[in-house]
């Protein structure tokens, strides 16, 4: 049964971790993020599917515990906002390189250090590019409404599960505090017991059930040839990552001159000033990276070939317009726009700045 | 259709739950909807605002810099908010407790003493229902009806049985609201 | 009448309006006034100056430091 | 008999705001604990004279902005370390006043490591505890030290030891820790009770400076925005519901 | 007096904390890097020089000691290896976010997870991307040597001093665990109370001497344009890095057709293979970034008009490379190779791969 | 009198190699108290007829490689990590026995968090917890358990006090939390003691499996190399050193 | 005599040497022997087989499960 | 003059102190050095080896997956590194516990009887002298002198008193060593 409901975006997350068959929920308080926590607190699942909800000691804590649970073949997740998820760093490097499914969310805030408890996108680089230590990757998907925040955690389980690999979406305070219509897709029952042995049996230590051979979960290895191999076949699933889950949104990029860049509540915003831009004549898109990990480089490489002019718009002093001038190349501007700190850009200041920095500029 | 507002007050007058009662007025009324609240420790004892937009069409952004509406329920709020109405736009604000009144002469200023009144009737609860009629007066983004519908959305079960003090309130504010300029 | 007399001097703008003091009080001498300052609390006063003793207890419970606590013997007492 | 009234002036003073104390308002809520703790610590370093030698950590929590009331110079930790930065700290300046000043969620839940090995070490530094029961800052959430049956955000129908684990008693344990020369348990609802607070945070101060150990004061306190209550309503219920878990007193030194 | 001895990486950066007037180290085992913590150990600086020594609880203890202890103004360092790097994220963060000068080596090791212990290079990434969240950046220098293990630990106080910004020191096991030899400069007393308060009397927390208004270390800003405001100033800071304090060497690139790109053990290693293919006679250059943040990107763009190709080599699946792309642009080929989870690239296997990804095709 | 040949036949069998263990050798120095362990370990899961439900939590350690020896489902967890992880598997497969196997390193330094809560929370796990009074894996440095006076890689003097702290007494501190429903100190250096242990271990993983709370085993163990003494050395200056500050027996339950 | 008479089956390539085996018998019957197995170590064997009464005080201490005991009833004693 | 050696043997086996040794023999000779262990927890029982690299310029890459000489002193060494001497390079080994010797004829096989020999003596612990010495003899990188030089450098102070009895050793390796092809 399809419902509609206005939700916070935190609110969302929970519902559709419930809606979606989520076994287990371990985290620890944070603004702008904690309504997750207490949502599924009121929403008391654990006496309708069974599903654990558990505040942790710690984020730390939060992360070893959806290790262990992850571990066991369950559907699993946690969420926090920035600071938490740095705590996290060494977790999601173990859930990586154990190969387990994971779901974690991250509301952002700007930083650096205690920062501010605001919206910001300023995680960029930590989600896409060293969520820890080692050679590793975690799927990222950018939610941009709330609708999304619902959809996409439970896009986030099914990849999880189909890659056996942690999936982060990456959002931030506007995304995780603003109420919008969302249409709760009908539920999906957990996983039992048997279900988990026939999908998860040849990796998931859920006890050596009819006695099957052990099942080991470790990202340990001592020999660094083996390592080696491991990392060549993390590598493979990455490629096949990029190769089949790049997910993009594009608005008016056919003709146009100048592409905003732009994920999250920043796209969001970009959309009205595509509006702007246009109401004025100049023919401005905006391209939206759904996922952030795989990034969809590749058309950003194809738009360069044809437009003057990149801007990315996000709330840091700079992260995502790094991977746009890696693709775009040195041929073609690839601009920054971005308030931070928790500041957010309004329309009419990133108009401004697409203005100053590519229009009047180039032309 | 498109209207953005922003209401803004102290942390304890039930700024965010107006919002809320209005974006649901608006979802009854088939409207998209967004509600954007201020947040962080600062709502408690300080100041808190919320925009909400109501159209007809998507929502782009969720976060604007100039409304077509801003509802005013305390000094701070107003000095902040005021330059950040559209020209022709319209500010509605509370006079309790307001020093310095609005100045602008490019939009339309409208006054509505609710607490006064609220505390006339000795019900301050429905003081912000009160708000909501008197700019649903000047501003009828939705009827009546879907703004009880989104009231009685928006309340938790147990206090249902406010339903009918707040849909007087909601009409006191809509006899109350004048216009100062 | 006691032989000790005290007094307050209450920073209004500070108070909270928390009622600590008010019931922190041995003799009852404060309450908590109609009125709002600027941040919207109902301040403190001494409802019943004549018998504040001076103790400080108010003062000393105070969270937000706003009272000041003078005593002097009443030669009248 | 004639109205007599008292003169204002500096020899009639019998209590007044500490003057190391700033006369920035304090950002917490009407009746928070939070401030007369500040107010005493600020006297106790004003008694003691410390005020050009003291660093205070603050935590992350209600009062992590503690640097702007008290007027010493201070360093904001992370989440649950103070314990591991006063540390430092105070082994590289071994004759400064080292303190901490940590709620509850940030000692008792994600800094237990960290402080139980401050302790363990015999750290010479001192650590305040404010324990509320509840997660003030972010909202509300159940603290370690939630009673059993108390609601917050994220136990809407009361903490149940069966899902949410026990109220956890830190001082106890601490005690057991040779390192720690001075444990005690202590609240500021009452003038008396505040007094005797005082009392507890200068002989802790005293032990730090005279290298003595890690001294441990526990501060039972009201959070009534988070238990919403009205602040006198807090203080009674505390009284009626915290004191029998976390009784007060000393309980080493 | 200068003194030469021969000495493992891990305990060059021991004897160079001591001789150059470190206050204190605070630090948790980790192979391949515990003989730091241990060196100091056994040489008791605290009987000497009043060095403090502390063995910390775990990593995040140690960060915060370090934390705590940079916020007095004196010279503090830790050290650790990836996993441990991991739970310093948030640490890190404060400390960039705080604006304190502080020494951290990593002694990095295969991943992702627990890995293995042997060497690698595969916390490139973390180390100049993300070293947790928020906008922030860590100066990041590669020492290629024992010599340069000691060499950089002080470099690294002088420039954290200077910019009052973290300075990393990224090495690996190779580095960590080899002897050469080292020429130990003259010792540095430690810095006295005194100079302390003249130095550093504006920001730390030392205890309000002599009456000065109060010093406070923090990185929470809950209004969101002053957080913004202190984002631009470490903007700022950012900016002058990358102008004054870009740091790397150049071998044979002033007639080369091809260029390797390798820093650190790597760049050792790339050195016999750029002798070897010389004496092959092929024009093969080495570019060896030592400041890894600052990266030396300008060079690399230079070097792209010019040659034919680029080989970046790590020990990780791919991280460096993606810099260098970045600044040669899509108009010369970026190559990669490099063995990773432990396993290192011998001299024949990295010109193998010269040959078949760069000079075969192109020549 | 002729000489006796006792024939080999499974009736005359009175002890050999658990069938929960695998053939691998075990990669431990020779005579270290882990291969033991290990070994009472495998016997207790196969007497409780658990080898079909048990999942084991290896730690960072010499027991890292847990799982390559005793033949069950393990989940090799984060250093120190191991009782959250463990936590959430359990109130995940509440039918299934969890346990973890941690060092001292493991559990009373980085651990030391995590444990806590855990035992706090009540969870109804296992925690087999060996004490060996120093980091083995990594080569010998001082443990928050080792002993005062005694020489590490990163004590090369011996344990100070006033420089490195007391030796951190984990059990009987845990012993006072409700969550945790036995707590037992137990030695595998003579048969004796062996049989001793296994049946404590037995016991926990009984009210594991029966949901009565957190059971805590500690063992007293030996690490020869990181001591640098011979095996049996080694179990005997245990006897007169570690025994007195870690007394054996049950703490609680 | 013993009545009752015992055996072990030693894993020698799986023995370490560590001797704790050796210490643990009650009546002395082990003893690590000259030669190394093929990991170098000093391997442990019954020095004094006619002595042991099965008791397995060995096999239980050995960390590396390398003994097997097995016992019987002597019918000659 | 470049010379690339590996040592390798079990983890008690003083590898790593006879490629310590050796270094620093080769800084007293004035030579450019450098010595790369592997490590880890395999080190205790199971095997170890160590890279030395002693040249007359700067050590390019401290890493080498060749040899011009392989020391080596158990039967896995021998499988992993015997391919991986140079052409024309060494092989020394001690017999002891060698069940399949080397093979190949492209490089010269030496071995040298030191365990059974130091076992002998009643000294295993200059085993790794008397294996020093053998190298020594047929590939003299640094003279008996600078060997001695280097041994009292590595050697902590406490020790010294077994100089004359490593000096000993050295010699007697020299003699022992034979060439096997
Ligand atoms: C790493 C990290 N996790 C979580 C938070 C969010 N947070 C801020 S304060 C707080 C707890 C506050 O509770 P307490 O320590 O009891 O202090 P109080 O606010 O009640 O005084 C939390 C969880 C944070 N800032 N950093
Ligand atoms: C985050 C992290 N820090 C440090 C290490 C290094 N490390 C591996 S094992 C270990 C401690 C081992 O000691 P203990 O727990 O006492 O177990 P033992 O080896 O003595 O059995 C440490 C510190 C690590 N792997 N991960
Ligand atoms: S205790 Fe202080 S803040 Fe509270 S009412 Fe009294 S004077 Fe005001
Ligand atoms: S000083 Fe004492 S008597 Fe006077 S008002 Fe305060 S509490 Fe009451
Ligand atoms: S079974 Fe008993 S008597 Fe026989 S060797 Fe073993 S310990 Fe000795
Ligand atoms: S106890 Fe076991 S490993 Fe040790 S010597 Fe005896 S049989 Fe061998």
């Amino acid at each position: 049964m399809k419902e509609i409901k206005l939700l916070k975006g935190n609110e969302a997350v929970a519902m559709a971790a419930i809606r979606c068959g989520c076994d287990g929920y371990f985290g620890y308080p944070i603004t702008p993020q904690s309504e997750i926590l207490e949502t599924l607190m009121s929403q008391k699942p654990w006496e309708t599917t069974g599903m654990v909800v558990l505040q942790a000691e710690s984020e730390t804590a939060a992360i070893n515990m959806v290790y262990g649970g992850a571990a066991t073949g369950k559907r699993v997740m946690t969420s926090s906002s920035s600071p938490g998820i740095s705590l996290m760093s060494e977790g999601l490097s173990y859930l990586a390189g154990a190969e387990l499914p994971c779901v974690v969310v991250n509301v952002s805030r700007g930083g650096p250090g205690l920062g501010t408890i605001q919206p910001a996108q300023s995680d960029y680089f930590q989600a896409v590019k060293a969520g820890g230590h080692g050679d590793f990757h975690m799927i990222v998907l950018a939610p941009a409404s709330v609708q999304e925040m619902y959809d996409f955690t439970q896009l986030a389980f099914d990849l999880t599960f189909k890659y056996l690999n942690p999936v982060m979406v990456l959002a931030d305070g506007v995304i995780g505090q603003m109420m919008e219509k969302v249409e709760l897709s009908e539920g999906k029952p957990r996983v039992d017991d048997e279900s988990i042995q026939r999908e998860c049996g040849s990796w998931a230590a859920t006890g050596r059930v009819g006695g099957r051979p052990r099942n080991i979960v470790t990202s340990v290895e001592l020999d660094p040839d083996i390592q080696e191999a491991f990392n060549h076949i993390l590598a493979a699933k990455y490629a096949r990552i990029e190769q089949d889950e790049v997910r993009y949104e594009t608005f008016e990029c056919e003709d146009a001159d100048f592409v905003l860049v732009a994920y999250g509540s920043s796209a969001r915003i970009c959309r009205r000033v595509m509006e702007m831009a246009r109401e004025e004549g100049f023919k401005v898109g905006l391209f939206r990276p759904i996922t952030l990990y795989p990034f969809p480089g590749d058309v950003i490489a194809r738009l360069a070939e044809r437009v003057k002019g990149f801007l990315a718009v996000e709330m840091s002093m700079g992260q995502l317009v790094e991977d746009v001038r890696l693709w775009a190349g040195r041929n073609v501007p690839a601009e920054h726009y971005g308030r931070c700190g928790g500041a957010i850009h309004s329309p009419d200041e990133v108009y401004n700045a697409l203005k100053s920095k590519l229009i009047d500029k180039i032309k | 259709m498109k209207e953005e507002l922003i209401i803004a007050g102290f942390g304890g007058q039930g700024v965010l739950s107006m919002g809320k009662i209005l974006a649901y007025s608006g979802v009854m009324q088939g409207f998209e909807v967004s509600w954007m609240p201020s947040y962080g420790p600062e709502m408690r004892g300080g100041t808190a605002n919320v925009t909400v937009i109501i159209s007809d069409g998507p929502v782009s952004s969720p976060i604007v810099h100039q409304y077509d509406t801003a509802i005013i329920l305390n000094q701070q709020s107003l000095n902040k908010f005021e330059e950040r109405v559209k020209p022709g736009g319209r500010l509605i604000y509370d006079p309790n407790g307001i020093i310095h009144p609005p100045h602008r002469s490019d939009i339309d200023i409208y006054a509505i003493d609710a607490t006064a009144e609220a505390a006339r009737e000795g019900n301050l609860r429905v003081f912000n229902t009160m708000i909501l009629g008197g700019y649903l007066k000047v501003r009828p983004v939705v009827t009546i009806e879907n703004a009880m519908r989104g009231l009685e959305k928006s309340l938790p079960e147990r206090l249902h049985h406010t339903l009918p003090a707040n849909e007087q309130a909601l009409k006191k504010g809509m006899e109350l609201i004048r216009k100062e300029n | 009448m006691a032989k000790i007399q005290g007094t307050l001097v209450i920073d209004r703008e500070r108070c909270k309006g928390c009622g600590v003091c008010v019931v922190a009080c041995p003799v009852k001498v404060i309450a908590l006034a109609d009125d709002v300052n600027s941040m919207g609390y109902h301040y403190c006063m001494m409802a019943e100056p004549d018998k504040c003793v001076g103790c400080a207890s108010c003062a000393i419970v105070c969270p937000d430091s706003c009272i000041t606590v003078y005593r002097q013997k009443n030669p009248n007492a | 008999m004639a109205q007599f009234e008292v003169e204002i002036k500096p020899e009639n003073l019998v209590y007044g705001k500490s003057p190391v104390l700033t006369d920035a308002p304090m950002h917490f809520c009407p009746g928070c604990s939070h401030g007369t703790i500040h107010k005493i610590i600020a006297e106790a370093i004003d008694e003691l004279g410390l005020q050009e030698r003291a660093i205070g950590l603050s935590p992350v929590g209600c009062s992590v902005l503690a640097y702007n009331y008290i007027d010493i110079d201070w360093v904001q930790a992370a989440h649950g370390r103070a314990a591991a930065a006063a540390s430092a700290m105070k082994r590289l300046n071994p004759d400064r006043l080292v303190f901490t000043y940590q709620g509850d969620g940030d000692l008792a839940a994600i800094g237990t490591g960290e402080t139980i090995h401050a302790c363990n070490r015999g750290e010479n530094i001192t650590i305040i505890y404010v324990n509320n029961a509840i997660y003030g800052m972010t909202g509300g959430q159940m603290a370690p030290t939630t009673l059993v049956g108390m609601k917050t955000m994220t136990t809407p129908d009361g903490r149940d030891p069966k899902l949410h684990g026990y109220p956890f008693v830190v001082s106890d344990m601490l005690a057991h820790l040779p390192g720690v020369c001075y444990v005690t348990r202590q609240s500021v609802h009452t003038a008396a009770n505040v007094r005797r607070a005082k009392k507890a945070i200068r002989k802790a101060f005293e032990n730090s400076m005279e290298g003595k150990g890690l001294s441990f004061v526990e501060m039972v306190a009201t959070c009534n925005s988070g238990w919403k209550m009205s602040p006198t309503a807090a203080n009674q219920w505390m009284e009626e519901n915290m004191f029998p878990v976390y009784p007060l007193g000393d309980i080493k030194g």
